[in-house]
């Protein structure tokens, strides 16, 4: 104990805006192959709530059953986390969310997880609008049962035992925009600047944010054949724009070049500015989105960045008019009307 | 018949039955009849008589036919009574079944057009004329028939000699702010009063006269019970997708919590109720936010309980509280919806794959539903895992008698939970390590400000410390602390309730809504000379004092309403070596469970 | 120690142990050490040795330890051994905790790097130079990782006398076309090889020497045999959806069907294989399948069944055909998805709300896998109902050695359904009708072509007529019908496989993998002193060899792999008479069972 | 018997094509309240089956659970009718459609049972594009179990209890255009007309043929303050063409106007002409469908005709590649492979 106090004396490490290191945002180690895009995911997780000096006690971490389903527990170790059961992580964290509105719920889902078995609640919670950050890490395939096709692998691509997939892919983020979703982005998980960009704006969008992120399976989709393999999505990613992120507490400095810019204000008072790429997109007009999105499906590319967001739905727990105090933290004086009540209900009843 | 002599012996009383029969009205559903029945019902209720209803009803909206039946028994029996005293034959469907299946000597009050007096000579008929009478009533055609059934009220009140000042009061309150309908509900009622007045010779020995039971007394159903318990319990996150009969649990439930549970001023609300899409989402956010601190439950029927399998088993492997009301009807699969059973009792001990066994409790009246419904709250804390609630269609949607519920004495038991301070003096926080000796660990809630409170919850194999696991011996560890859990909720579940006859050798054991029959029950078979012991069980798994009372006992009927002996069959795996004591009294027709069936069953084994 | 008594008696002949023992390779999963570990079973197979190969395997693609474990017995003995009599241990991770458990006396086989001669002074070791010897068999280095686990095959095969011919036979097998891989891996053997004979003298008693005992047989998973069977049962519906352990049996299912099913001219299929999206769907397509006519199947584990059973109740209420393999893994939960347990006896046999119970078969082989396949199909057509395959995941995953399956000998079974012709000589058809007093029915197909075939398929309460009801009379007809159906089924289902010994009063019941776990330990009881008599279980409902085979014993103990002893409580429900006669043997670690662990617990009952 | 012969005699009544006549395409009593949209459903199926001269043994009938999934048994009591479990249809006509390709699936489903807890299922079997005409009876509520809401009760709709719904609606139409249906349909329960001429469209429609007919749902929603009620829905409906349909075998009279037609050539010869309305709208345009969908939702209109068509999507029996002959009478010849098949797997595992 005492050397280690004295090593970090020595070499200071350096800490965020509420005095926490890098290292505190870590978790166990991954079990994940060698190169699997959810660890690079992982790291930009731990990179962005880092930056953002996200409360770690206050995250829950939430995912359902698969390889991407894992890595809640690669970071933030200090936080709860909650592996469900396989497609049905939704409807855990929209019990999480009713009960303790004040956590920060991020998830973390795999393809067949969401888009499979997971479907129909992926759709609900989407409809609810339950405050969350969604991460899809999509690779097409079925990573922990080895390789079989989910239902966003691309007709034609092909599994390392040769077969081929029949079936068109569900775009979840075409699929969210559908569904009423106020925030939609996608990205890549070799692309870790723009991942975690997006990253922080989700954490700030009150609602759903669903972020569809590809992430190549080394180990079972990343062949030729595949659309999902490092090599196809590498060659066929379509940025549409870059993302600046302001945080509410401190300004970030930004990297990269400005140009025109639709500037959208979040919930919580923060900002993010879009900068336009060669196309002039809208991440606020849902057809347009709709459109690009299924444009560049039919064109074999990914459309990356914020694709749709619309801040004015009102989330879950705003619906719900929830008490100002979390309601797992009420006590019986709040939970447990008077005897006066009961009497009224008996009277009620004679 | 033999089956029949406690009711001929009261028959004889001077030739008047006084307040000890059935109503059997039948009609057609959606056709309005049901608030006659309530009326009806309530009058009597209000003279001071025990009395219940029960709604036989179909799976259907509106046009099939339905039934309601009311017990009138100045003993206080108010099960279903097997043989109907007093027909109401509205419905032309099933008036002839409905007369053929009349006792001898039974009354058949039904409309003119029917013809019901050829098909049976031995019963004593009123034959009304009901259209002639709605139409005087009204000139309204829609109104027609809806006024025909408040036109039977007051048949059959003028008939028994119900008080009218109590019909008028209880129609008052059923439409309580709607004048226009209680004044002519007032007429229709009058109409029939009139007639049978005027035109019905009384032929029949069924009267009713003033006592003082029900002073006091509520009338209520199992399910409102469960919601007021519930809501009471402190219950926060309700989350259920509609099904019979358990829909109007949380239905009634969204009334109280809308009334008591809320800010009037800002409309902020300390429950959320969620009508999820579908029971494997209502038992999924039910888990989730039990494992993030609220009170949370579900309720479902069977098939929603087939939905919560795999969710359920997360719920006891991960040890993640909340409480599941399963308001069982007649399965398999859609079965009959609107018919009771007790059909789900190994299902939902057993409910999912692997090895796995639950808490579930056994209210067996009303007052249980409220009490145990604090109790489920308790336990599901107390033992961080799902805890059933194992209620049924005839005590959740009947209407049944009961003292007033008491004001819960013990405050929440909110089980092991470490808060920030608590770890902070600890230093060192295991979630799955057995501290105490006793099965039950320590648990902490996400929002905790402290480093250490975090721990990964999974429903794969895991150690003391939450960490992932494949190995034998962790495994091993962690089945068997689950099991010393389960075992020490034997002392923690609510216990039998036993009642007992000088020199009875031979027991019974009931449940549920079996109850009201069995009491009835064991008086028959006093009266024909047989005494017997009662115990009814309360919770699984049992407590020490079912093997004493098997031990004690020469001969064991378990009375069930269930096909496969459900209830028996677990009594025998928990006493094999008293296997052969315990002996079935089954009813599975989807009717409430009466006295006279248990009575006759036991006594045909005990010749 | 008295519980190595056999072994020990094997050791001693002159030194040397001869074909008997087992090897435990220790390595990182995803390193590419399954071939190498296949390479050195089949040698010994092809050496007419019986040997059996156990993958224990994580939960993970790549990284975690992983263990393989070849038990080699002369005897024919095949299930795990509970003692590892030769280490090789590759994972650093684990290498220290495998070498302290080894029994003293046993064999290391390690790198040198991991320096584990001093971890146990009592224990053979052979120091590899597994790095240095890589190295100079490639220059490569990507390849040499994967190399090093076939240097070890060299090494082994050296020091125990394995055929260098048959080593090369079975890497030509292993990697048949791809001559460049065929050739790194004989260098690489070639250099273990190589080390031993020059640098390892021979310290351990370890040798083995050809047999005849495996000419003919094939070597084969329990998955491939289901597969294998269902094709020849004619399947042509298969839906899935993946889960470890039984993903393999479609997928191999898939690969058979592709090669012996398919027109090869045009591509068509006699067949259909889908992919679900979840098991609710699996299932669901399975009894649309199987009710439209087609035979069908799913397969699935634990969680799988869990979340199948609101269909499954349909399938049983209303009488509809299917297969469900169920490759049970350990739960409860997720549990451990890559260990085995027989921890879904009673979740499979009452799966559903209500009064539900199923048929379930319990291959005991990978011969039975294949047998059952076939039986099950047949059954699930007579008796018009979902019918379980209960395999778990050491039958299923695991090598074992067989005579080849035999050439299906009955024709199909495809029930009672009546075709156009014969509904019109019997001009009416009531669907639900018990015609032959044996509970079961007749069915039409959809697209029969006759007017009177329609009839109108629902979970809910129906007639004999197919037609909706909800009288109490129809509905206890029905389920008592579903009952005798049930009875009926247990002149169907295979029967118990007895075995007996002179004078023996203990029986052992054992059902399922467990059963050369329990032959073995039926050897070692008799060496003990201990004559006993074994039923193995082929089937739920039990036909009445079980009854007899209780009574005629003093003592009863049921083995099997869950915590819960659910076979052994289904027994005692079926002869509660005799319950107290049946004892249980657990054994639920995950690991698969192994006869010590079985002998020792029967011997410590039985004192 | 002879009675009843005489009489048919007498007055012999009209038969179609294959001699039956339209009782013959009838079902048992329907037990629906009285005015339920769902029975006026019922009689177009019937009178669409009779039209066509459909064989009724060749028809299988589908259903979930609810009011909807009752009226099976109120038509065509010939064919074989199944009424599965809540919301799971679809699958059960997957692995019927599986198991004899050359029965036609007519399948009836509510808005509970396909929207709420159905929702994944129906995504997946639109995905596969099973061959079938799949209906929904849309009244917003959930009739059998007494008028809840559904996921397609509008925003802002009552109960007669008063509880509002505060959740956005799903729309079936536009989520089965996402899913990649190639038939999308809607109409209204009171409009027998155009009812039966899509009827008889997605008949010929070699995939699934999803139909949302709204159904107003007299008992539970059919009040002031449900968008789902017969007033509210006659006045806020907006066709925006007819269907003039030529069945294959015969031709029918067509009794209405002529305009400007797009003629569609669906998979069985039969043609469907569509009439542009006053809206100059392309049901073959993707995009265009999604757009005008949405349009319609956000002024609170029902958007009612062919939507969406796209006869080129193979169906799930294609793709499958399926025998010749239904899998469910193949005999024992062709589904047991002989001996030598069994000996070459035995060799190959020696
Ligand atoms: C009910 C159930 N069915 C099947 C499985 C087996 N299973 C585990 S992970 C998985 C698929 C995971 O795929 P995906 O969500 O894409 O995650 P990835 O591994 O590709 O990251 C499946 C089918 C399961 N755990 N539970
Ligand atoms: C698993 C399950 N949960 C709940 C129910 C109860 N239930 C029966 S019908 C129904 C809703 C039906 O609504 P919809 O599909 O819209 O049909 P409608 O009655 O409105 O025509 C529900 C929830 C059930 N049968 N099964
Ligand atoms: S199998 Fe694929 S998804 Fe899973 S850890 Fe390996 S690379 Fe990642
Ligand atoms: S309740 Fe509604 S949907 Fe059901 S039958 Fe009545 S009107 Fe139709
Ligand atoms: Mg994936
Ligand atoms: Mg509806």
């Amino acid at each position: 104990m005492v050397e280690s106090t004295l090593k970090q004396d020595a070499k200071a490490p350096n800490t965020n805006r509420i005095g926490l290191t890098l290292g505190d945002y870590k978790g166990s180690p991954s079990t994940l192959c060698d190169g699997c895009g959810h660890d690079a995911i992982t790291s930009q997780i731990i990179k962005a709530c880092y930056e953002l000096a996200v409360e770690p006690h206050k995250v829950a971490k939430l995912s359902g059953i698969g390889c991407s389903s894992k890595t809640p527990a690669y970071f933030l170790s200090r936080a709860h986390g909650f592996n469900a059961v396989h497609g049905r992580m939704p409807s855990i964290a929209t019990g999480v969310s009713m009960a303790n509105k004040d956590l920060t719920l991020l998830a973390v889902s795999g393809d067949g997880d969401t888009a499979s078995i997971g479907l129909g609640q992926f759709c609900h919670l989407v409809r609810r609008n339950v405050p969350m950050i969604y991460v899809i890490e999509n690779n097409g395939v079925y990573g922990l049962t080895k390789g079989q096709f989910s239902a966003t692998a691309d007709i034609g691509s092909k599994l390392k035992t040769g077969v081929s997939n029949e079936l068109p892919p569900i775009d979840i983020c075409s699929l969210a925009v559908e569904m009423g979703c106020g925030f939609v982005g996608r990205s890549f998980a070799g692309d870790p600047k723009q991942l975690v960009a997006l990253l922080k704006a989700a954490m700030s969008h009150k609602g759903t944010a669903i972020l569809d992120v590809v992430s190549p399976c080394v180990t079972f989709n990343n062949h030729e054949g595949s659309t999902k393999s490092y090599k196809y999505a590498k060659e066929h990613e379509m940025p549409i724009h870059e993302i600046g992120y302001i945080p509410f507490y401190e300004q970030i400095a930004v990297d990269y070049e400005p140009g025109s810019a639709v500037e959208v204000k979040m919930h919580d008072g923060s900002h993010i500015v879009l900068r336009k790429a060669a196309k002039d997109y809208d991440p606020r007009n849902k057809l347009a989105a709709i459109d690009t999105i299924h444009k560049a499906i039919a064109e074999h590319q990914f459309l990356t960045g914020l694709l749709y967001i619309d801040e004015k739905k009102p989330d879950f727990t705003t619906i719900m008019q929830l008490d100002d105090q979390p309601l797992a933290s009420l006590g019986q004086d709040k939970l447990r009307p008077g005897k006066d009540a009961l009497s009224a209900i008996m009277a009620e009843l004679k | 018949m033999k089956t029949l002599a406690s009711e001929t012996s009261s028959k004889v009383e001077q030739g008047r039955i006084v307040n000890n029969f059935s109503i059997h009205v039948a009609t057609i559903n959606g056709s309005g009849s049901q608030s006659s029945n309530n009326v009806l019902m309530r009058s009597l209720f209000q003279m001071g008589i025990p009395v219940s209803g029960k709604n036989l009803f179909p799976s259907n909206i509106a046009g099939l036919p339905t039934w309601f039946t009311i017990r009138v028994n100045k003993d206080g029996w108010i099960a279903r009574k097997k043989e109907v005293d007093i027909l109401v034959a509205m419905n032309p469907q099933t008036a002839y079944e409905d007369v053929m299946s009349l006792p001898s000597g039974a009354v058949c009050i039904s409309p003119t057009e029917l013809n019901l007096e050829k098909a049976r000579q031995d019963v004593i008929h009123y034959v009304v004329p009901f259209t002639e009478l709605a139409n005087q009533a009204t000139d309204q055609i829609k109104l027609r028939k809806l006024l025909t059934n408040m036109i039977y009220v007051g048949v059959v009140a003028e008939l028994l000699g119900i008080d009218f000042a109590e019909i008028e009061k209880s129609i008052r309150r059923q439409f309580e702010g709607k004048a226009k309908a209680i004044d002519l509900n007032l007429v229709a009622v009058d109409a029939g009063r009139k007639w049978a007045k005027e035109s019905a010779a009384k032929k029949d020995p069924y009267y009713v006269e003033r006592m003082n039971k029900t002073e006091g007394k509520i009338i209520i159903d199992g399910n409102a019970a469960c919601a007021i318990g519930s809501m009471f319990a402190g219950v926060s996150v309700i989350t259920w997708y509609p099904i019979t009969p358990s829909s109007s649990l949380c239905e009634q439930l969204i009334d109280y919590l809308h009334e008591y549970r809320r800010d009037e001023a800002n409309g902020k609300a300390t429950y959320a109720v969620i009508q999820a899409e579908d029971e494997l989402a209502a038992i999924g956010m039910a888990l989730g936010a039990g494992w993030a601190g609220a009170r949370s439950m579900t309720s479902t029927s069977g098939p929603g309980i087939s939905l919560m399998a795999e969710f359920v088993g997360l719920g006891y492997f991960a040890e993640i509280p909340t409480v599941i009301f399963d308001v069982q009807r007649v399965g398999p699969s859609t079965g009959m919806p609107t018919r009771t059973m007790q059909g789900d009792i190994l299902s939902a001990y057993l409910l999912s794959h692997g090895d796995t066994k639950h808490i579930a409790l056994l209210p067996g009246s009303v007052e249980e539903c409220y009490s145990q419904a604090l109790d489920a709250f308790n336990l599901a804390e107390r033992f961080q895992t799902p805890v059933f609630v194992l209620s049924d269609l005839d005590l959740g949607m009947n209407n049944w008698m009961s003292d007033p519920f008491p004001y819960p004495e013990k405050p929440m038991d909110r089980g092991k939970v470490l808060n920030a301070q608590e770890l902070e003096k600890l230093g060192k926080f295991e979630r799955y390590r057995d501290v105490d000796g006793d099965g039950i660990p320590y648990r902490t809630l996400p929002g905790t400000n402290s480093p250490i409170a975090g721990y990964f919850t999974r429903g794969s194999g895991h150690n003391e410390a939450a960490a992932y696991t494949e190995r034998a011996d962790d495994y091993l560890r962690l089945m068997d602390r689950l099991n010393r859990k389960y075992q020490t909720a034997r002392k923690y579940v609510p216990k039998p309730v036993i009642e007992t006859q000088a020199g009875a050798k031979v027991g019974i054991i009931a449940y549920g809504s079996s109850d009201f029959a069995v009491q009835e029950s064991r008086a028959q078979l006093n009266a024909e000379g047989l005494a017997t012991d009662y115990l009814r069980l309360r919770a699984i798994p049992f407590t020490e004092e079912l093997r004493d009372f098997v031990e004690k006992h020469d001969r064991i009927y378990v009375v069930e309403q269930n096909r496969d002996a459900q209830m028996r069959d677990l009594i025998r795996l928990e006493m094999p070596d008293l296997a052969m004591k315990l002996q079935s009294v089954l009813h599975y027709d989807g009717l409430p469970i009466d006295a006279r069936s248990v009575t006759d069953a036991i006594l045909s084994q005990e010749k």
